[in-house]
């Protein structure tokens, strides 16, 4: 990788204040207090207020539909709305998302039906969709992994000279996997276009930021890589959005990843076979439910008259068109083909795995199944 | 909680959650030196709640949460050995061990080999291992392969709550590393047999079902599909006796060599991929030793070599009683 | 420099080294979504000199020196590969790739998979293996056995040049990702028999010598202990057959059934500790399918189950050609 | 671990200029510019003086015997003294040290003898020396990951009420590795009484800074992890040990950790089978040899007039008898039992290893070996 040494390193530490652009009464901060960045448009955030709407019903639902016991798995995004649609949103299309498990919204925001979603979390297979038709990675688990990933697929870009950028979300907790460390590192050097948003939710399961690091605050690393890095107000969507948004003008004119740190709360349990009352108390939890991201976006557009009844009714007329998809999606029954076991392991064929799979084809056979079955118990 | 006060010897009451619990619990009271710390031990008690209430009994400064970084879990654990300390961690999940599979192999394995004995790291390594679940990916591995291999690892794993309980303060109170295997899908089963275990050094293996004609031997998890399997096998009129390894590194060759010889024909069960898993080396040993007894070749009913399968298709991964039944009879019984 | 520009047809004049450096050079100049990064690989051309020149001749975006992180290494070549590139890394020994254990197990090996075959990963993972040059510690391990358990891996290993060369690019070609195990003790051997080495395809075995007593099964720097001992058989009225593995994973069965069920005898050598390595897949497999046409178990020769010696200790642990042959002499030879 | 959230957490970079205490001619800088630190004493300094003379001598001669193929690696620190001997100096015994592959000569001065640091490098076994005895751990070759080991030990020191620290060193291309950011932040949260000295040389084997990281320095990485970091001459001795011997006060009584960056120079090569010519070019090389650390301290005492004639003499006889100690050590023929390779894989007892123990035996038995047998070919 040719280094170029030209481009000035930053190496001043963000404000101990979250940057926002709309406060927590809905009222836009002063110009002058706006660092640069611009308000984004009432188009745009409009757009983001809708696209919230619709996925907190989606994830309501599929909240529900968990305890239900109907998906075997599904961690909540719910209070996070802001900093996953923000940047989501702050996309095109040909960039590339790298999201976590925490990320359905963003990943159905990104236009990956829901039934492809679902297929992981129901548990018909690891990934539903095909990263490449949606330009966005499967949803990770193992812990900041895919920042590493996003750093190749943006390094790959830039060789190749394509005008993308790489997207990743990263949690507080992961940020202490040394992985993320290297990802920041090879970015910096390689100049790579990535992103870098760091939702510190301020949990990691039941491990408080408090002992996760003793940092100020997470964007403070990004001095150590010589990389831009701000602090936002993670539940004000026009903030994440300006920002990101410069962030990914940047990558892909050639300028060099960006770390942004949005400061949000976890207000649901990590997942849902998780027990919150173990380890915090409803106090905090319902104080940040007050910073309701979805809320302050709606105040502002209301105070700019940019939300009417009409537009209301047809945000929820979606947001429940997208519940009822997830329903049907799930009521189907998964097809499952257990022979399918065997059928994407290598790209090229082995023998042995024709004989494994055989052998189970003869099992199935033998006790009088079709071979295709629905799965469940 | 109730299942943390259940007392050991009344076994057929408790889980082998509350076991190791009750393990840890005496080995933090009797030995100032032993620490516990990993991802979620503290105040949550793990995702699996093996550490329940520990932290509230014995305090921070001896059971607690640390930073999200396996590798560094290792690592600090190793440094606090090498001062004196007995610290048991937690890998939430075989997956999640991989990035500490540096400090694992290359120091944990190798620091007494390193400094000629100078040097101990009297340490365990918890790790709720293999599926049946239902997790998604990445939460259902099975490692032991990887670290049995490695030599200067220890490695060990319980199939019900008395030996969960005695092998773990066993493996607390060795001066050698242990990498300690919980098979998850037992955490929460009662057992009916274990009340009249014997108590069995931690590196031996137990037959825990008599029979004549064929070897299960298994661990962990598999123990109890094999002890499933011998109960079917009855109705096919075979004698199946089925062996608990317990011990994977080292490896009982005794009491796996003394059935052999007696029943002539083994399988081993376990649920990670067939290739080079850890049931070749219990194979390829096994025949080194026994092949002028052996009527038929020692066959290995496994998951298959794929990863772990999603949750809707583990059934189809996971060795069950009828495929092992149906794998015997492949066998030339009649010669 | 003399030693790139021979050609591999000429392959009795070049080392492995050289034919290793060639075929990347014709991997870069066919195709441009091929690059190379890791440490050192750059103006250094590695510390075994294997991608000597490469900079020089294809430019720093082709071929360059990445920070010194290998789990980094291997996390940025597989988002490389999603986006269409065929990265070709190096980790400069095996124990330096333990670092990168997560990004290879669970996503290298993964991908395709996880994405019912939607995301290819097309790279290469190089790594000088083994023992035999005295390196200090950490410099000698073979890995091989941690790869090959994992599904979703190919592992493949050269021993000879023209191997080397038709193999690694084979392996830059391929759809899969490939761990590509150099054999550091042959890189600069000028070996004899090469030049008329048959084109195989990467993933069968190839029998380099041909008897009738005996099988010696070997892979990359054992095969030419298993040649010597061969040589060394004969005095003793002995004929050895000798595979060349090449392939550890897919495991070629055809060939190695084969020549087992002419010879009904066998061993495998490799230089890993034997324990769970993977001596014992290649033991239980050609046991499982071969048994009755075996007169003796299959034999593992093998390091000991010991962390690698120091360099003054490494003869004493390396499989030797007198250690194999009194090996053989534990067989019943009679019956 | 109890957190302590009390002290108050540092958001400050360091300079651009790496702090000294004396300058390239040998002057001590005027008493406002060091910051606060003060200068070691005379006596200090001289005795720093002269384990740096007796050091490089020794370096030398292993370097030289190397060379001769009579050891079969030896990683040179020429140039580098001022920071290995700055820092082990400002240690007190019961301190740990946690060093690399690179700092033989620290372990020298920690008092462990030549005998037992040529043993790995010869190549008898991986370790010559007892950890414990000198309070030194074994050489590290896996980089960066001897940082957690310290991070641990220096937490269970503190979790015992020990006042003792531990102290490591890392290499500038070490410091990409993961571990090493697992290791600063746990030390972060933990406050464990650890200081990280980074001997940034700029090189790794090959690859220069440049293409390590885009930091402007090491240095900055330590206010992402909420610890004081410190950039310094690494070729100023004076100004290395007061910054150690403050940071190690520091952690003792309950400070935490801090990070050090020396910067200073690998003038050799990486180890002797390296060839620098590759990769840097003599002039770059030639301009830090004249930056020589103990040539710099030299000038300093000289001009205090702390140098006596007499003082040259017995440091030149003190370092002749290390090189002669390092000949006599090397000329001893290695007591190798071949049978040792079984006997430390495990504290307890293993059949399976006593029978490969027993099949060695009989095999050097057979060939008319004693079992006893020097190395070598
Ligand atoms: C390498 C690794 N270690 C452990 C886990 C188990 N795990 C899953 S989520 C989680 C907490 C992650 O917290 P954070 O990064 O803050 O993300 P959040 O869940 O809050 O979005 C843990 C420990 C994992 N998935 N991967
Ligand atoms: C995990 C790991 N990867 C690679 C290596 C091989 N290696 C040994 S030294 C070295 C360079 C280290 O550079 P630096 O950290 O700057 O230390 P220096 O040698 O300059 O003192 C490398 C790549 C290793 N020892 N460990
Ligand atoms: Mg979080
Ligand atoms: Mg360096």
């Amino acid at each position: 990788m040719s280094i170029d040494l030209a481009t000035p390193l930053p190496n001043v530490l963000p404000d101990d204040a979250p940057f926002r652009l709309i406060g927590d009464t809905g009222k836009a901060v002063p110009p002058k207090q706006r660092k640069g960045f611009e308000l984004p448009s009432i188009e745009t955030l409009s757009l983001i207020y809708r696209k919230m709407v619709v996925a907190r019903r989606w994830d309501t639902q599929v909240t529900a539909l968990t305890r239900q016991g109907r998906l075997s798995t599904y961690p909540s995004a719910r209070g996070q709305e802001a900093s996953e649609l923000g940047t989501v949103i702050a996309m095109r299309p040909t960039d590339w998302l790298f999201p976590t498990y925490r990320d359905s919204i963003a990943v159905l925001t990104r236009g990956v039906p829901t039934a492809e979603i679902l297929t992981s979390f129901r548990g018909d297979w690891h990934c539903g969709w095909d990263p490449h038709e949606y330009s966005t990675a499967p949803q990770v688990t193992p812990l900041a992994t895919q920042l590493l990933h996003a750093v190749g697929l943006a390094t790959a870009a830039k060789l190749k000279g394509d005008p993308i950028a790489a997207v990743t979300f990263i949690g507080d907790g992961a940020t202490s996997e040394g992985d993320s460390h290297e990802a920041f590192n090879f970015a910096g050097v390689w100049q790579a276009p990535t992103v870098f948003v760091i939702q510190n939710n301020q949990f990691a399961i039941s491990v408080p930021y408090s002992k996760q690091t003793r940092a100020r605050m997470l964007a403070d690393r990004a001095v150590g890589y010589g990389i831009p890095g701000f602090h936002v107000d993670g539940n004000d969507a026009a903030a994440v959005y300006a920002v990101v948004s410069s962030a990914l003008e940047r990558a892909r004119s050639g300028g060099g990843p960006t770390m942004i740190e949005c400061l949000t709360y976890r207000t649901e349990p990590h997942t849902n076979s998780d027990d919150p009352s173990r380890y915090r108390n409803s106090k905090e939890v319902d104080a940040w439910r007050a910073k309701d991201p979805i809320e302050r976006l709606e105040r502002y557009l209301l105070s700019e008259g940019a939300l009417t009844d009409a537009d209301r009714e047809s945000i929820n007329a979606e947001a429940e068109e997208g519940a009822r998809a997830m329903r049907d999606a799930l009521n189907k029954d998964p097809v499952l083909d257990p022979l399918e076991l065997f059928d994407h392991v290598y790209f090229a064929e082995r023998p042995a795995l024709k004989e494994q799979r055989e052998a189970l084809a003869s099992e199935l056979a033998s006790r009088g199944s079709a071979g295709r079955t629905g799965g469940g118990e | 909680m109730a299942k943390n006060s259940a007392a050991a010897a009344d076994s057929a009451t408790v889980t082998m959650a509350s076991a190791l619990n009750r393990a840890m619990r005496e080995a933090l009271s009797e030995d100032s030196s032993v620490v516990i710390f990993g991802e979620d031990v503290g105040p949550l008690g793990g995702v699996f709640r093996i550490t329940d209430g520990l932290t509230r009994d014995f305090g921070e400064n001896r059971v607690w949460d640390s930073p999200l970084a396996e590798s560094g879990i290792i690592g600090t654990a190793i440094g606090m050995a090498m001062y004196g300390m007995r610290p048991i961690v937690e890998m939430q999940f075989d997956a999640f061990s991989y990035p500490a599979f540096e400090q694992v192999v290359s120091h944990v394995a190798k620091m007494h080999n390193r400094t000629r004995g100078a040097v101990r790291l009297p340490m365990v390594i918890r790790i709720p291992t293999s599926g049946g679940i239902g997790g998604v990916e990445h939460h259902s591995d099975s490692s032991e392969a990887y670290w049995t291999h490695t030599p200067g690892l220890t490695v060990v794993t319980p199939s019900n709550p008395a030996d969960a309980y005695s092998m773990l303060l066993e493996a607390i109170r060795s001066d050698d590393p242990v990498i300690f295997l919980e098979p998850k899908s037992r955490y929460w089963m009662k057992e009916k047999s274990e009340g009249n275990l014997e108590p069995l050094p931690m590196n031996r293996a137990r037959v825990v079902r008599e029979g004549t004609d064929v070897t299960l031997i298994a661990y962990g998890p598999t123990v109890s599909v094999a002890l499933e399997t011998a109960e079917l096998g009855t109705h096919e009129g075979l004698s199946v006796e089925v062996i608990d390894l317990r011990s994977l590194s080292p490896f009982d060759d005794e009491t796996v060599g003394a059935s052999v010889r007696k029943t002539h024909r083994a399988a081993v069960i376990h649920e990670a991929a067939q290739f080079g898993g850890y049931g070749a080396e219990v194979a390829a040993r096994v025949t080194e030793r026994e092949f002028y007894h052996l009527a038929a070749p020692i066959l290995r009913i496994t998951g298959a070599d794929t990863p772990f399968p999603a949750p809707l298709l583990e059934k189809f991964y996971l060795p069950n009683p009828e495929r092992i039944l149906d794998s015997l009879s492949t066998w030339q019984w009649e010669d």
